[in-house]
């Protein structure tokens, strides 16, 4: 299993090497100046080309390439434009906020996912398959920056002019009263995506020869479902769900914004409105190894799961 | 005391599909001795199989559904069991082995827990104590019991169909119902499952319902024989009546078919001509008169009855009535 | 001569011959779900060409006496910040998401269509070479190199559909790609070969035809994803520039009313909503209807 | 003396696979007379429809030589390929993959006509097409009809038509009937014997089951983990098979004849992965009558009475 764990890590690098050429090619190419940024739009031309010389921005594309790689293997990232301060530290600053806010979504998700996902599967054509499948649909429909707003209007806004108290406050970040409305609008699409998968997955999975075996032996129906079908219809749920981490990830940028969240999202947004690209690159750097990393968490899970794997790096 | 251990009367199944009701199993009569071994031949869509999941109340429902009959198992009617009486006698006294091999096994458990859960479930006991007994009944089947805690896929398709044999097994079943066993396997692979099978069925004394394509297969292990075609049984008897007085133009059509390796003079094969209708389109009468040579204005109308034309030897045909 | 011409043309009709285009709508038309979808796509479409006409005021049309005004006869959806026609807005904006949709999801289908059709084709290295880079595409999460790429490309209607656009690309690159694998594992795809078709004849006549299907599915449910994310990128300011009525501007616009004009963030989202279901619905009928094992 | 319609020597074909060089075809000879049948007889993974495929070029051998009609077809530049296409055609396994869902059956056998423009005249290619399908036993009325309509019996005779159109010499019968029902099933071996004389062809019919084989075949090779271990006239492969391979596997058919009893060889074990073989004797793990010295040496396709080859140690 190490083994196996080492070889997916190797096989990572080359991905976020190549993430980081990609980010900042886009970041170079980008109109401004970035001296001019940190030094200000009055700031004398000469002393603006003296800073160009020392942030290395005369020099060739792929050396500045080279020196941010560099940088990077000694998490220097550079530093923020508009604050002067190591981006790597104004990332960790915000960091622990943007998880927080998707592993609280990511346990809500999986959890009501999986379970309408089963009633729905075993009571195929049913009231209960219907409705959990047309909510999931409204889920996947739904624009979660407009649920965050419905829900503040709701638990917030209504809900103090009725009762006179903040039910769920509406911004901020810290107690788990917080995290509530923040995790349900973000996990919301997550669920139903799952709820869908688990879905076809399960009636995929129920079809199967190795099922009618199980119940010709004479179990009973809950244990063909919960032992039998389950563990296999989960194989599919973990790959989808693990891919599609990255969209909770981009909805986690929206959602901070809509409940003030100090996370990664809201940095990068803001960053990016200052045109602070040093920043900015990092953060996109930082999500895309986050991702990396879940996805890698994923393929052990399923290795766990699968015992077809895990023959391979016994 | 009964002395037929099974005992199906005019059996019908249903499919209902949006495009039409398919009428799989049309009114089957069969009877089976303890301990005795009856080949059920036909082709793709004569309703062997549906008949085989019909005795264990295994048709998928919807769409599929038992319209009429009765499936007396020692003289009760399994029809009119509860679900959860239906489930102590599947895999506990009947069982059944299916098609693929490769796929009838769950890849997520070991072979030795997908038999030891059977033998806990009917038995009563502990896994832990299952797993000696699959220990047991893989030896029984010429797999080393070394081998209980491997999975699925680290075993080949004929070991696999061996392990599922003696999954079926392990409860002593007092009937073991075998669906095309050997089909998905090569020549040389199904000659050793069918070793195993024959060899098995000598020791113990469980009576065996073998459904297949493949006559030579039937031949091996059967001492009687059906046949099937449409839905309907057209020609039942004695293994060697079947195999060398077969009386049923249909049957006559299938023998015809096959090519005999035994047979040096390289003749031509002689098939019935056309299609097996379909089971949504059945015709009226007999329903093989429209490919039948010897077809009479009155096939088209009635459907024949069985006739015992020799003790043990019944045919559904006018010719003979 | 001509009764026995009849006669096999009955015969020919009595079989039920069908396309397998026929067989598809056939089965559409039965899922109730799948219309309504398609219905209200068409009703969209219609609203988004005839915006004019239905809409009673202009988007840009400001009414300083009857500014943030609550649902009325007037305005039915109420009115915003600047005494503004919500309803008009929406209506007009249509115009702009449908567009967003059908063309990013056309620059995604094109470009990676083209890329995934090549990669799977030819194979070996060319594969390799283009699916590696689709990966690091895929390692940063959509939303977020959208973000990447608008913040470069500026904040502007047109930079964020070629953003949302390019952000489409791996995506159906992989899509197609598949689909044209498994199409090329097919016998008839050999016997073409063995009776002396060449590689165009192959991909013009079998591939394409045979894999154009699972794509169709997928361009469909796409759209209501792209349809979501440029309303996002437009909800942080980072797409549409006011005064353009896209409903994710709307949306943002509506935030800052929250309190005092709660109509002006819920109708463009309810407006985002249907018409991403409508999508959605559709695309899930089409997929059902065209691979009917799937349909459980 | 019959002339020699397609002949190949050592014909070799390897796949690269993350466990090593899988040796689908491993030097394999024959030849093919015009006029006969010869039967390629083996298990599945045994590499006869790889052999199959390389006589048509549908894959490139690694090694070895094709000769069809006196020339090596692996040197046929793009022209003349389009020919060697013309005169050799093939017929499919599987009835439901080898026929594109998208095109009527008119459609389907029209294709060749229409990929070498032979006849430009659309009526002239309408009545080659309902001549075909004559032939092939397909009523005139289902040319309009789609694949997924037709039943397995009916798609592979839309497959032989398809195959037949070209008026081709020599016809690749990749294991045409295994998919299909035994009735139906003999309805298109009887097919394929009547095609035979008719348009004077020439057939490799590929097969795993012998019994099949032996009604169309004049010769057998029985092929064995990339090998051909016999190779002899049908009577003699069938009944007096040489090769302990053989003889098992004549052995295991399952017989219908109920007074023909025989002694059944049960062969242990599994066919083993041709993923870099060791270099003696491919059978030698599953063989009764193994001996040292086979494992020492390796060993080749003899004739060890006229017109019969086996390649065993021990009976050679």
């Amino acid at each position: 299993m190490l083994k196996y764990i080492v070889k997916r890590l190797i096989s990572m690098v080359p991905v976020i090497i190549g993430v980081t050429f990609v980010v900042f090619a886009i970041m170079h190419f980008t109109p401004g100046d970035p001296a001019t940024l940190l030094l200000g739009e009055e700031a004398p031309p000469a002393e603006v080309e003296r800073m160009r010389e020392r942030m290395g921005l005369n020099d060739p594309f792929l050396v500045q390439y080279g020196n941010f790689l560099f940088g990077l293997f000694r998490l220097d990232l550079g530093f923020s434009l508009t604050t002067g301060r190591p981006v790597f530290n104004e990332i960790a600053n915000r960091l622990p906020a943007t998880i927080q806010l998707a592993a609280a979504a990511i346990l809500v998700a999986i959890f009501i996912g999986v379970i309408m996902g089963i009633i729905a599967s075993t009571r195929q054509y049913t009231v209960f398959d219907g409705g959990a499948m047309f909510v999931a649909l409204l889920g996947v429909s739904m624009p979660n920056f407009w649920l965050g707003l419905m829900m503040i209007l709701v638990f917030s806004v209504f809900w103090n002019n009725t009762f006179g108290y903040v039910l769920f406050p509406s911004s901020g970040f810290g107690t788990l009263r917080h995290l509530v409305m923040p995790a349900i609008v973000l996990g919301t699409a997550h669920a139903a995506f799952i709820t869908r998968i688990t879905r076809s997955s399960m009636l995929e999975v129920l079809r199967q020869d190795y099922i009618r075996t199980a119940r010709s032996k004479g179990l009973n129906e809950r244990v063909v479902v919960y032992l039998h079908a389950l563990r296999n219809a989960l194989m599919p749920v973990v790959t989808m769900a693990g891919l599609r981490f990255g969209v909770l990830l981009g909805g986690s940028v929206v959602t901070e914004q809509i409940f003030a969240i100090p996370g990664m999202g809201r940095l990068l947004v803001e960053s990016v409105r200052s045109q602070n690209y040093t920043l900015v690159q990092g953060i996109i750097l930082t999500y895309a190894i986050i991702f990396s990393l879940v996805n890698l968490a994923v393929d052990l899970l399923y290795a766990a799961i699968d015992p077809r794997i895990q023959v391979q790096y016994k | 005391m009964s002395e037929k251990l099974l005992e199906i009367k005019d059996l019908h199944v249903h499919y209902e599909t949006d495009e039409g009701t398919a009428r799989a199993v049309n009114g089957i009569n069969l009877e089976l001795k303890p301990g005795e071994c009856l080949g059920l031949v036909g082709e793709t869509g004569a309703g062997k199989t549906t008949t085989a999941l019909g005795i264990l109340r295994l048709v998928p429902d919807p769409p599929g559904r038992i319209t009429g009959g009765e499936i007396l198992f020692r003289g009760e009617n399994l029809l009119n069991k509860k679900e959860r009486e239906m489930r102590r006698i599947r895999g506990n006294k009947i069982s059944m082995i299916f098609q693929d091999p490769m796929t009838s096994l769950n890849p997520v458990f070991s072979v030795g827990r997908q038999i030891a859960e059977n033998v806990s479930l009917h038995q009563n006991v502990s896994i832990k104590k299952g797993m000696s007994r699959a220990r047991e009944m893989l030896e029984l089947v010429e797999i080393p019991g070394s081998r209980v805690h491997d999975y699925p896929h680290e075993f080949s398709g004929g070991m696999r169909q061996r392990v599922l044999i003696a999954m079926a097994l392990a409860c002593n079943p007092a009937l073991l119902i075998a669906d095309e066993p050997t089909t998905a396997l090569d020549v040389t692979i199904q000659a050793q499952v069918m070793e195993i099978i024959k060899g098995l069925m000598k020791q113990i004394n469980t009576s065996l319902i073998m459904i297949t394509h493949d006559l030579g297969v039937v031949a091996e292990v059967s001492e009687r024989v059906a046949v099937m075609y449409a839905g309907q049984l057209v020609e039942i008897g004695p293994l060697r009546d079947i195999f060398t007085d077969h009386k049923h133009p249909y049957t006559i059509g299938l023998f015809g078919s096959i090519p005999d390796i035994d047979d040096r003079e390289s003749t031509r094969l002689t098939p019935t001509k056309g299609l097996m209708p379909d089971a949504m389109e059945l015709p009226e009468g007999c329903p093989f008169h429209p490919r039948c040579p010897e077809a009479m204005e009155k096939c088209s109308r009635e459907t024949p009855q069985s006739v015992e034309i020799k003790p043990g030897h019944f045919v559904s045909c006018f010719l003979f009535s | 001569m001509a009764t026995e011409a009849t006669t096999v043309k009955k015969a020919a009709v009595a079989r039920k011959q069908r396309t397998r285009f026929q067989e598809t709508w056939r089965r559409l038309r039965k899922n109730r779900w799948a219309l309504a979808g398609l219905t209200m796509i068409v009703l969209l479409g219609l609203v988004a060409i005839f915006a004019d006409f239905i809409a009673p005021y202009g988007y840009n049309e400001q009414n300083y006496f009857r500014i943030l005004e609550g649902p009325s006869r007037d305005n039915f959806l109420g009115t915003d910040n600047l005494g503004r026609d919500v309803f008009s807005r929406i209506v007009h904006g249509s115009r702009l998401s449908l567009s967003i949709g059908f063309i990013t999801t056309s620059i995604g289908l094109t470009v990676g269509g083209f890329l995934g059709a090549v990669a799977a084709f030819y194979g070996g290295r060319v594969d390799n070479l283009i699916m590696r880079f689709m990966d690091i595409i895929l390692a940063i999460p959509g939303f977020i190199f959208a973000i990447a790429l608008v913040s470069a490309l500026g904040p502007s209607l047109t930079n964020l559909m070629i953003a949302v656009g390019i952000n489409t690309i791996p995506y159906f690159a992989r899509i197609i790609r598949s689909s044209v694998m498994s199409t090329k594992e097919n016998e008839f795809i050999e016997a073409a070969r063995v009776i002396g078709s060449s590689d165009l004849w192959i991909i013009f006549k079998h591939l394409i035809p045979n894999s154009l299907a699972p794509i169709l599915v997928q361009a469909t449910l796409r759209i209501g994803d792209t349809i979501i994310i440029a309303s996002g990128l437009s909800f942080l300011g980072l797409g549409a520039q006011p005064p353009l009525p896209e409903w994710g501007a709307l949306l943002s616009a509506g935030r800052g009313y929250l309190r005092v004009a709660w109509w002006m963030a819920t109708f463009p989202g309810v407006a985002i909503m249907v018409t991403v279901l409508a999508f959605n619905l559709l695309g899930d009928g089409l997929r059902d209807a065209l691979d009917p094992r799937l349909k459980n | 003396m019959a002339d020699k319609l397609l002949e190949i020597k050592d014909l070799k074909k390897y796949f690269p696979t993350k466990q090593g060089m899988l040796h689908a075809v491993d030097g394999v000879n024959f030849h093919i007379n015009r006029g006969e049948t010869l039967g390629l007889v083996g298990e599945s993974g045994c590499g006869k429809s790889t052999t199959g495929r390389l006589l048509l070029r549908l894959l490139e051998a690694t090694g070895g030589e094709i000769i069809y009609n006196g020339e090596n077809i692996q040197k046929f530049n793009r022209k003349k390929m389009k020919e060697f296409c013309t005169q050799a055609q093939m017929v499919f396994q599987d009835p439901f993959s080898s026929l594109d869902p998208r095109m009527s059956v008119g459609e389907i056998i029209s294709e060749p006509l229409r990929v070498n423009r032979t006849h430009s005249n659309g009526k002239a290619r309408k009545k080659k097409i309902l001549e075909m399908m004559e032939f092939a036993g397909i009523a005139s009325r289902l040319i309009n009809a789609y694949p997924h309509e037709l039943d397995g019996g009916r798609r592979q005779r839309v497959g032989i038509a398809r195959a037949l159109v070209l008026n081709p010499d020599f016809l690749v019968l990749d294991e045409p009937v295994s998919a299909l029902d035994v009735s139906i099933q003999a309805q298109i071996l009887n097919l394929f014997d009547d095609l035979q004389e008719e348009f004077d062809l020439t057939y490799l019919f590929i097969a795993h089951d012998l019994s099949v084989v032996k009604h169309v075949s004049d010769r057998i090779a029985v092929m064995y983990m990339g090998q051909i271990v016999e190779y002899a006239g049908f009577d003699q492969v069938i009944y007096e098979p040489q090769h302990p391979y053989t003889q098992a596997l004549v052995s295991a058919i399952p017989r219908i004849n109920l007074d023909e009893k025989r002694e059944r060889i049960i062969l242990e074990g599994d066919v083993p992965s041709p993923v870099n073989p060791e270099p003696y004797c491919r059978f030698y793990g599953r063989c009764r009558e193994r001996q040292n010295f086979c494992k020492e040496q390796e060993v080749f396709l003899e004739e060890v009475e006229p017109g019969r080859f086996v390649s065993c140690l021990l009976r050679q």
